[in-house]
Parts: C-alpha cells; structure tokens; sequence
C-alpha cells in the first residue's frame, strides 16, 4: 500500500515523468548495460558460434556446464514475479499492486535470457527449430516423450502467459499515460492501450479475464520449474536422480525470483523516485516471504543430503562427498552461508524493514542461488558410475563472459521496459487509496 | 472529446506497408529456399544444368539410339554409385561412328592421351545420406524416377530436389520394409 | 454522428447515483467512466454477464485435447521408439497435454477479453481525459435536444462537477 | 465397428513397450574379460573404420578424448600385490537406453534391429544424450575436426564425417551391418549368417575376446557366448537392459 495522503493526479504524474523524464544517469546505465551485451555476450557467442562449443570448458562425463546452471538461474529468477503476482491476485493482497509490473517485467525478461541461454547451450542453433513441431518435408516431429521438449512447450506457454499477463494488467494504464504524452509516445500508447476508455464493461471484462489468468498461471508457473528440474531428474546421474528434484527447483526458484524482487524493487524505488508508493511494509512482506522460502529451501537440501546418506550407494555417496568436500566443496559451504545462515537475519523486523541491508541480503541470495545450479551440474556429472570417466570441470572465460553478458542484456531489457511500460499499476494503486468523497453540495453545480 | 486508435492505424501506415512487404519477401523467401535451394548448395537446386566439357547428348544416345541406361553406367547395378563410364567406353564405339565430328574429335583427343574426360556432376547428394543405385536398380526403380525424362534431354538437368521427403515418400509407397528407419540412409 | 451527453463527478458515489437515476428516468444503459473499477456497480447497472468464462473453459478444453493429439498423432506419424517405452507414453504426453491446455486457455481468455470488451476501439468513442486520472463520467447517447436537457438535469441534481456534450459512439 | 476394432488393435499395438516386436535381429556383443588383454587394438581399429578424429594432446589434456570404445583400467590392491583389471567399454546399446527417451529431436533412437541409432545430421547438439547415460560412452564433436593431408585420405567413405556440436558413439559399424544385409539380399537370403558381420574392434582382438552376432538365433556363437555362466551386464541396477554382455574374468588365486 501506497502512503495514505497522497492523491490520485500525482500517481499519474509520478508515473508519467518515469516514463518521459529520463536523466543522464539512465542513459549511462542504458549504454553500460549494451555495451556489455555486446562485448561479453554477443562477441564470445559468435566466436563460440565459429569454433564451436569447444570454446566453453565443457568436456567428456561433464557435458553440460555454466550455460545450463545460467539457463536454470534465470527461469528460477523468473519464477516468483508472474507466480507471485497472480497469488497475490487470487488472494486480493493489497500491498501487491505497486509492486507487481515490475516484478512481472523482471519474469518476463528473464524467460527470454533463459531462451538466450538454451540458444548458447546446444551445439547447433541454427537447427535447434527441429525442437519446435511444424509440418516439414522430412516429416520428423520433435520427440514428445523427452524431457528437454516438455521444457520446450512450457517455457513456450510460460513467455506466452507472462507476456499476456503483464500486457493485460497495463492497458488501463497504457490509457492513462496515452492521454498525457505527445509525439512518437502518445501514437505508441493509442494502440497498445486498445483504446481504452475505462467503461464499466471494460473493467468487467479486465477483471474477469485477469482473474482467469491468473488461475492459468499459478499451475503453470509452478510446472515450468518442475519441468526444468526433470531435465536433471529423469536421468539415472547418481545425486540427480531424485524424486525431491521437483519441489526443490520450484522452492528455489521462488526463493531466488523473490530476492530477484527485492533487487528490482529497491532500484526502481530509489532511481525512479517512488519512495511513496513502494514502502517499508513491501519489503517487510517481501521479507517474510523470503524468511519463508529460505526455510524451505534449507530444508528441502537437507531432505536431498539426507537421502544420499542413507541410501548408502556407492555412487551416491561418493557424488555427495565429491559436492560437499571435493574441489567445490567451499562453493558448497558458500551457498549455505548465503541461501541457509543469512536469510535468518530477516527474523528481525528492523533487518527487513531497512532498505540498503535488503539489497545486500537479495543480492548474496541469489548469488547463492546461482552456485546452487552451478553446483548442481558441475559436481554430479563428474561423479557418475563408472569411475574411470570421471572428470573436471571448470568454466572457460567464454563461458564466463556470456554469463556476465547475460547480466547486461536482462539490465537492458529491463531499462527499456521501464520506459515503455508504466513501472507502477496507476489504477491498482489507486484502488489502494482512499475512495473519493462527495465535495458538499455548495461545491457542486457550478458549470 | 473521444478516443480511437484508427488516427494512428492510418499514420502507421507506411510502416505497416513496409512490415507487409517484408513478411510477404519472408515468405517468398523461404518458400523459395525450401522449393529450390535445400540441401544448402545451388547445385542441389532443380534446373541446375552445368555446361559439360563434351556436348554429349543423351537424347541422341538413349533416346534416339534406344542404348540401355546401364550400358555406359554399369556400376549402376554392382555398387552404390552409379558411375560415370570410363573414356575406353565412348572410343569404343566412336573409333568407327561419327568421327568427323569435332565433338568427338574432342573426345577420343581425351582417349589417345590417356586423360579422364572432367565431366560435372549434376545429380549430388548431401554427404550424410547414402543411396545405394544397387538396391534400387535390383528392386526395379526405372532411372527416371529420380533423374527425370534423361533420354529426352541435350543437357542433362537436375529433376529432383533431393529431399527427405522424396525418398521417404517412395519407400512408403513401396513398403519398403524397414524403410523409414533413419538408419537406411544415414550412418 | 450522435451526441452524447456527459457529467464529470469526483466520487464515484455520487457517480454511481447519476447513473442510477439515468437509468431509472428511462435512458438505456448509462457508461461509467472510471480511472479504478467500482465497487457496487453492479447493483446499479445490472449484473454484467461475461462470455469470458465460456471462452477460457472451452479453449483450455481444445488446448488439453489437441496436445495430446499433438503428442501422439506424431509420435505415430514417424515412429521412432526410444527406451524400450510405447510409442504413446502416457505421462509424458500427459505434461504435453497440460502445458498445452493452459496455453489455449489464456490465448482463449485474451480473445474472449477482446470480444467481450469491444476492444480496439476503430470508431470514435465518448472519451474525455480527465477520467483516466481522478474523475468519474457518466455518458448517456442522446438522440435528440429533449432528452439532452433531461440528461443534463438528473446529472446536474446528482452533483455533477462539470456537464459536457459529446459527439461520439458509446 | 470395424474402425473402432482397427482403432484398437492400433492403440494396443502403439501402447506395445519399443513398437517392434518381430524383428529379424538383436545385434549383441559378449566381451571375455578374462581373455582382454587391455592393448587397445580395438580402440585404434575403431578409431580408423568410423572416421573418429584424433583431437591431439592439448584437448585431450581438456578431457574432450574422443573414442567409441575405450579401455577401462581399475587398479586393485597395493603396490607389490597390485592387479591391473581391464574392461572395454563402449556403447551399450540399451534396449531401454535412457539416452533415447531424452533427445527432443529424436536423433537418437531404438531401431528394429536392436541398435541404438545416432542419426548425426538430426543433432542439434544438447548433450542430453551424454548427460543421460550412465556408460559415459557419447562423445561429443566439441569443434571441427581436421584430417591434415595426407590422413583425409583413409577417411572411410561409408560412414559420415561429424560436424562440430554433433553427438557421435558407437555404431557396432552399422556400414559393415548395411553391407552384410546388402550381401544377403544379392542371395537371396533373408538373414544375414552369423558371423558374416563383424565390427572392426571385434575383427581386430588378437585375443578373440570380443564375439558379435545375433541373438534372436539361437544357433549363433553370440547366443551361446552370453548364455555363459560368467555373464553379466555393467550397471544391472539402472536397468537399461544392455546388448553387450561381458563375461567375468576368471580370478585364480581369490
């Protein structure tokens, strides 16, 4: 919720000059972020593209590598805004709708990275259309009963949803600001806002439809991750092979796209200037939420040691070894000092409720997050049954430069989103406010 | 006051137009690609007709002179290329038939100093697939089908795209058994 | 083209109170223009009955039958077995036909939203700016000057800030 | 009726585990441990017929080794009683293979003849297909590989040279198999006889350990080989019902 004393006009106007006011800073930001596109991811993906895969430090029994950990990260980084929105949707929460557009952008735009990153992980790009089913000479289908195509198809349903989720939710607010901007701007928002008028049959239907939405995206935003997880979990690879594999993916990604949140939420606040309509109570929920996950998250891979313990397979055993003390073993201790022992500071309502320690706390998290997947490809795949193949692996600079790269393309999307679409839902905030009264009667009738 | 997006429909007019022309060149273009130029090179594209070094005419040879296709490519039948027959071939006949002709001339030139006449393969097949002629010549798959009306041709031209689908298409018209499992043609 | 008649309020009480007398008085259907949808504007104006629904149900159904259609349809197309597992595996197929049914259901409910709420508006709609910031409009058509003066009064007694005359289609 | 009768037997037939049923042949191969005397002659062979590139000593330092059938060697006991225990692994031919379920694009697949296919033009490299097996025999063309003259020239021409970001594995020589059928057809025969097949590694074992055959003939050596009492699978537990049985080396003192 929005400060009580603050009127309707200045929402408008507060959202109207971030989309239109734009300072040096921002064009700063903007060129950073392509330029370290261009140079970290663009550049080594054409190099990788010529020389082949070779380029990254993948090798023999450890096939897959960093692209695949990223890929995870960012569809796990994408998990809470769409997810957590249409929750909250579900349940009526207020304190959702001056944050959730931009949490929904952030989901938005780190499905596409993750699409980036599916295109930088195969060998062959350019065929991997195959993947996609469309009638064809050859007559070959892409092979339904794999693991890899029903990522295909959810992440497809998922960019689809998101993208329509979000699109929805803003085009009484494309309306608002069509109004106020001129030019290029005011044509763009005409027809992105359908010519909204805001008429009670329009809001009807809006509310209907955003509601059916909603309940279509909770299931599949929570199968999308489960999905990610069997990619790895239907394998017989000791240490992958788990049945937990599919809650813990879908806990972790709400656990890093949370932190992910608070992130993007602490930004927008201080860049943007809405320190009025995003308050300490979103981060202290924020907060909670994050306490919550975080829980779970320690429990869930307590549950995943557990099981490797006592089944007492060789091959487990030594995979599980091999993750907590073998060459990344203090990567493994890292990730739970940043994702197990940290987040307990959020128990303090003076910890959740400062901003600058949120940022930092979100920040180490998904760091954290990012070692977990990284962990998870790179120290089970070296430990399989057959001791004689196994290996190492450690990321080339390609590999490590397209990982930063991917940094800079999720920050330029974002910095273009947040000029084209108004970062703060105007009418949903609004209907946080106080409803207007009736001036007196002498106040009204003047012409 | 009121609000319509058609003012900016007709605005973007021109953009649209370009949008347009651009999806409908996308869509010539592939079929285009698909229609022609699959397999990658233009030599795999229908109607590649190479200038040849001997205007050699298999009009005049299979068609008017009803010789059997397998005469000069003997190979056809033995291996899985079906070869291209050896100069010793053409003298054979051409030391005694129409030897004032320049073209034949040129030809048993070729023969009396011992060189392989460099003839340009016209019907090419990408690398990962293997079509054995053996089988299919065995099996009674007339030439024609795939190489087209060769006996009527000055200039051997290309017919068939060589696609996926063509051959797929054969071998499940003929139930051929086992006939579409990918490791019939690739290895 | 027709003219409309059209009361700004500052409250959608009041609002909701003109164009429930609009209503009464015999005009049909009154639009409310709002920055934030109402609450309560059902009771005034009727229940609204939203296609919506049907939509979103029947396309999930369509999503759900043709993904596995999809699925297995062209595993029989070109059969390729792999791991010993039938040509149609029922639990993958299964995911298939999930994650198809949730996306026909929302491509369902866009079109059903678009239909329902007669959006793109291609013809000039009765429009003024203010509405998308703080104000509330009601605008009913009005075929002739008599029932224009009449909107103007019940609006005017209803406690309406500002009354204009709009050209335009509802 | 009838539609619905044919609809049926249709769906029971497509529900059937692997679809084929009546197939000619189960291609096996039974490798004697205790006759392997681990000198690699099989690797170099195969290396030579299947146009496997040789990716040099700086990528093999990377461990981007490149080989169909490799020599296992597990060390057991300490120095002056140490034991040196071979076994040839290569590409297992699983009848339920977890590399085939996993491929999007179906490159990789079960055919009627017991092989597990690798179709190399089909790969859009995922390397789900390496991730999956449990045998760590796909190897991976990680770049282009080069034949400097004058080795482009005992490139085998029946087998397809892998362009980088392909999966490749063992084939049991699916060229040598073609050619065999190919044989049989040219008289008339509708099988292949035993033993007119044999992949390079197997025609190359000084030791005659390695035997290949068919194993839906019960005449065949291979079926009597891997009826031994010495059989086994590797990796039994991850049921993947293996095509190549290994006989267990005789130990003889404990």
């Amino acid at each position: 919720m929005a400060n009580q004393d603050i009127s309707f006009a200045q929402i408008n106007d507060d959202v109207v000059r971030s989309l239109v006011v734009t300072g040096r800073k921002y064009y700063i930001t903007l060129a950073i972020s392509i330029l370290v596109t261009f140079t970290c991811f663009v550049g080594p993906w054409f190099y990788q593209l010529r020389y082949g895969i070779g380029a990254a430090g993948m090798n023999h029994p450890t096939v897959w590598g960093t692209y695949l950990a990223s890929f995870i990260f960012w569809i796990g980084l994408s998990h809470s805004g769409t997810l957590l929105s249409a929750v909250l949707h579900l349940t009526n929460s207020e304190w959702r709708k001056a944050m959730y557009r931009s949490a929904e952008a952030m989901t938005l735009f780190s499905v596409m990275v993750a699409a980036m990153m599916v295109m930088v992980h195969v060998g062959r790009p350019w065929f991997v259309h195959w993947a996609v089913p469309y009638p064809n000479q050859m007559e070959m289908w892409p092979n339904f009963r794999s693991p890899l195509m029903f990522d295909v198809m959810a992440i497809t349903t998922y960019m689809t949803g998101s993208i329509i989720f979000i699109y929805m939710g803003t085009i009484p607010d494309f309306a608002a600001v069509r109004d106020r901007t001129t030019g290029w701007r005011h044509h763009m928002y005409v027809l992105l806002s359908l010519g909204w008028r805001g008429t009670d049959t329009e809001w009807n239907r809006l509310h209907w439809a955003y509601t059916f939405l909603a309940v279509l995206i909770v299931p599949l935003a929570v199968s999308v991750h489960s999905i990610v997880s069997w990619d790895f979990a239907l394998s017989v690879v000791p240490a992958l092979h788990q049945t937990i594999f599919a809650p813990y993916f879908v806990v972790g990604a709400i656990y890093s796209g949370t932190a992910g949140i608070v992130t993007v939420m602490f930004v927008l606040r201080k860049y943007m200037k809405f320190e009025h309509l995003i308050t300490k109570l979103h981060f202290d929920n924020l907060g909670k939420l994050l306490l919550v996950m975080s829980l779970l998250w320690t429990y869930i891979n307590m549950v995943e040691l557990f099981t490797g313990w006592y089944s007492e397979s060789s091959e487990e055993y030594e995979a599980l070894n091999f993750r907590l003390f073998g060459f990344y073993g203090p990567l493994y201790w890292e990730m739970i000092l940043f994702c197990a022992l940290a987040p307990l500071l959020l128990i303090s309502k003076r910890f959740r409720t400062s901003f600058v320690p949120m940022l930092i706390l979100s920040i180490v998290i998904n760091i954290g997050m990012y070692t977990e997947r990284f962990l998870i490809v790179a120290t089970s795949l070296p430990r399989q049954y057959l001791p004689d193949a196994w290996g190492m692996y450690v990321p080339s600079l390609v590999e490590i430069a397209i990982m930063v790269g991917s940094f800079g393309m999720f920050t330029t999307l974002f910095l273009v989103f947040v000029k084209i679409f108004p970062s703060i839902s105007l009418y949903e905030v609004k209907e946080t406010l106080p409803e207007p009264q009736p001036k007196p009667q002498a106040d009204s009738g003047a012409p | 006051m009121s609000v319509s997006i058609v003012p900016t429909l007709k605005l973007l007019k021109p953009a649209a137009m370009v949008v347009a022309v651009a999806f409908f060149g996308l869509i010539v273009g592939y079929w285009a690609n698909a229609a022609f130029t699959s397999g990658n090179a233009p030599s795999f594209a229908p109607g590649y007709a190479p200038e040849q070094p001997i205007d050699f005419s298999h009009r005049v040879h299979a068609g008017e002179n009803q010789i059997d296709c397998l005469y000069c490519h003997t190979q056809a039948s033995r291996s899985a290329s079906a070869g291209v027959p050896s100069v010793d071939k053409c003298a054979g006949c051409h030391q005694q038939v129409a030897t004032d002709r320049p073209q034949i001339r040129r030809v048993l030139e070729y023969w009396e100093n011992q060189e392989p006449i460099p003839w340009i393969k016209v019907h090419d097949l990408p690398d990962f697939v293997y079509f054995p002629h053996k089988r299919h010549v065995a099996a009674g798959v007339a030439c024609q089908t795939c190489h087209g009306p060769v006996e009527t041709m000055d200039v051997v031209s290309r017919q068939a795209p060589s696609q996926m689908g063509i051959c797929l298409n054969c071998h499940k018209e003929h139930q051929v058994e086992f006939g579409t499992d990918c490791l019939t043609c690739h290895k | 083209m027709a003219t409309n008649a059209l009361g700004l309020f500052n409250a959608p009480s009041s609002a909701l109170e003109a164009a429930g007398a609009l209503k009464g008085a015999g005009f049909d259907s009154p639009t409310v223009i709002s920055p934030i949808p109402i609450h309560g504007i059902d009771e005034v104006l009727g229940k609204k009955k939203s296609i919506i629904k049907r939509f979103t149900f029947f396309g999930a159904l369509f999503g759900g039958i043709a993904g596995f259609a999809l699925a297995a349809g062209t595993a029989v197309m070109y059969i390729h077995a792999t791991g010993g597992r039938p040509i149609i595996a029922i639990p993958p197929f299964l995911i298939i036909t999930y994650e198809l049914t949730i996306l026909c259901g929302i491509l369902a409910t866009v079109l059903g939203f678009i239909l329902g709420s007669r959006l793109p508006a291609f013809k000039n709609r009765v429009y003024v700016p203010e509405v998308a910031v703080d104000k509330f409009a009601v605008t009913v058509l009005c075929e002739d000057p008599e029932r224009l003066k009449r909107a103007h009064d019940i609006l005017q007694s209803s406690g309406a800030e500002e009354i204009r005359e709009v050209e335009g289609e509802q | 009726m009838s539609f619905i009768d044919t609809l049926r037997s249709r769906w029971q037939e497509y529900r059937r585990p692997g679809y084929y049923e009546n197939f000619d042949y189960a291609w096996t191969m039974t490798i004697d441990l205790d006759s392997c005397t681990g000198c690699g002659a099989c690797v170099t062979a195969c290396q030579a017929e299947n146009n496997i590139p040789l990716v040099g000593e700086e990528e093999l330092a990377r461990g981007r080794e490149m080989h169909w059938i490799r020599i296992e060697r597990y060390w057991e006991g300490e120095f002056p009683n140490a034991k040196l225990n071979f076994i040839p692994m290569l590409c297992q031919h699983c009848d339920a293979a977890p590399c085939e379920t996993v491929c999007p694009v179906s490159a990789t697949y079960h055919n009627q003849d017991g092989l597990n296919a690798q179709v190399y033009n089909r790969c859009v490299g995922t390397r789900s297909c390496a991730v999956y097996c449990p045998y760590e025999v796909r190897y991976f063309n990680y770049y282009n590989h080069e034949w400097p003259s004058p080795l482009d020239q005992q490139l085998n021409p029946d087998v397809t040279v892998r362009e980088k970001g392909v999966m490749e594995k063992c084939t049991f020589c699916i060229q040598r198999i073609r050619q065999a059928k190919d044989a049989a057809k040219d008289d008339g025969r509708r099988r292949v006889l035993d033993g007119e097949v044999q992949p390079a590694c197997v025609q190359t074992c000084a030791s005659q350990a390695m035997v290949f055959g068919n194993r839906n003939d019960s005449q065949s050596e291979v079926f009597k080989s891997m009826n031994d009492p010495r059989a086994y699978h590797v990796l039994e537990e991850v049921n993947t019902a293996p095509s190549v049985v290994y006989l267990k080396k005789v130990e003889v003192n404990g």
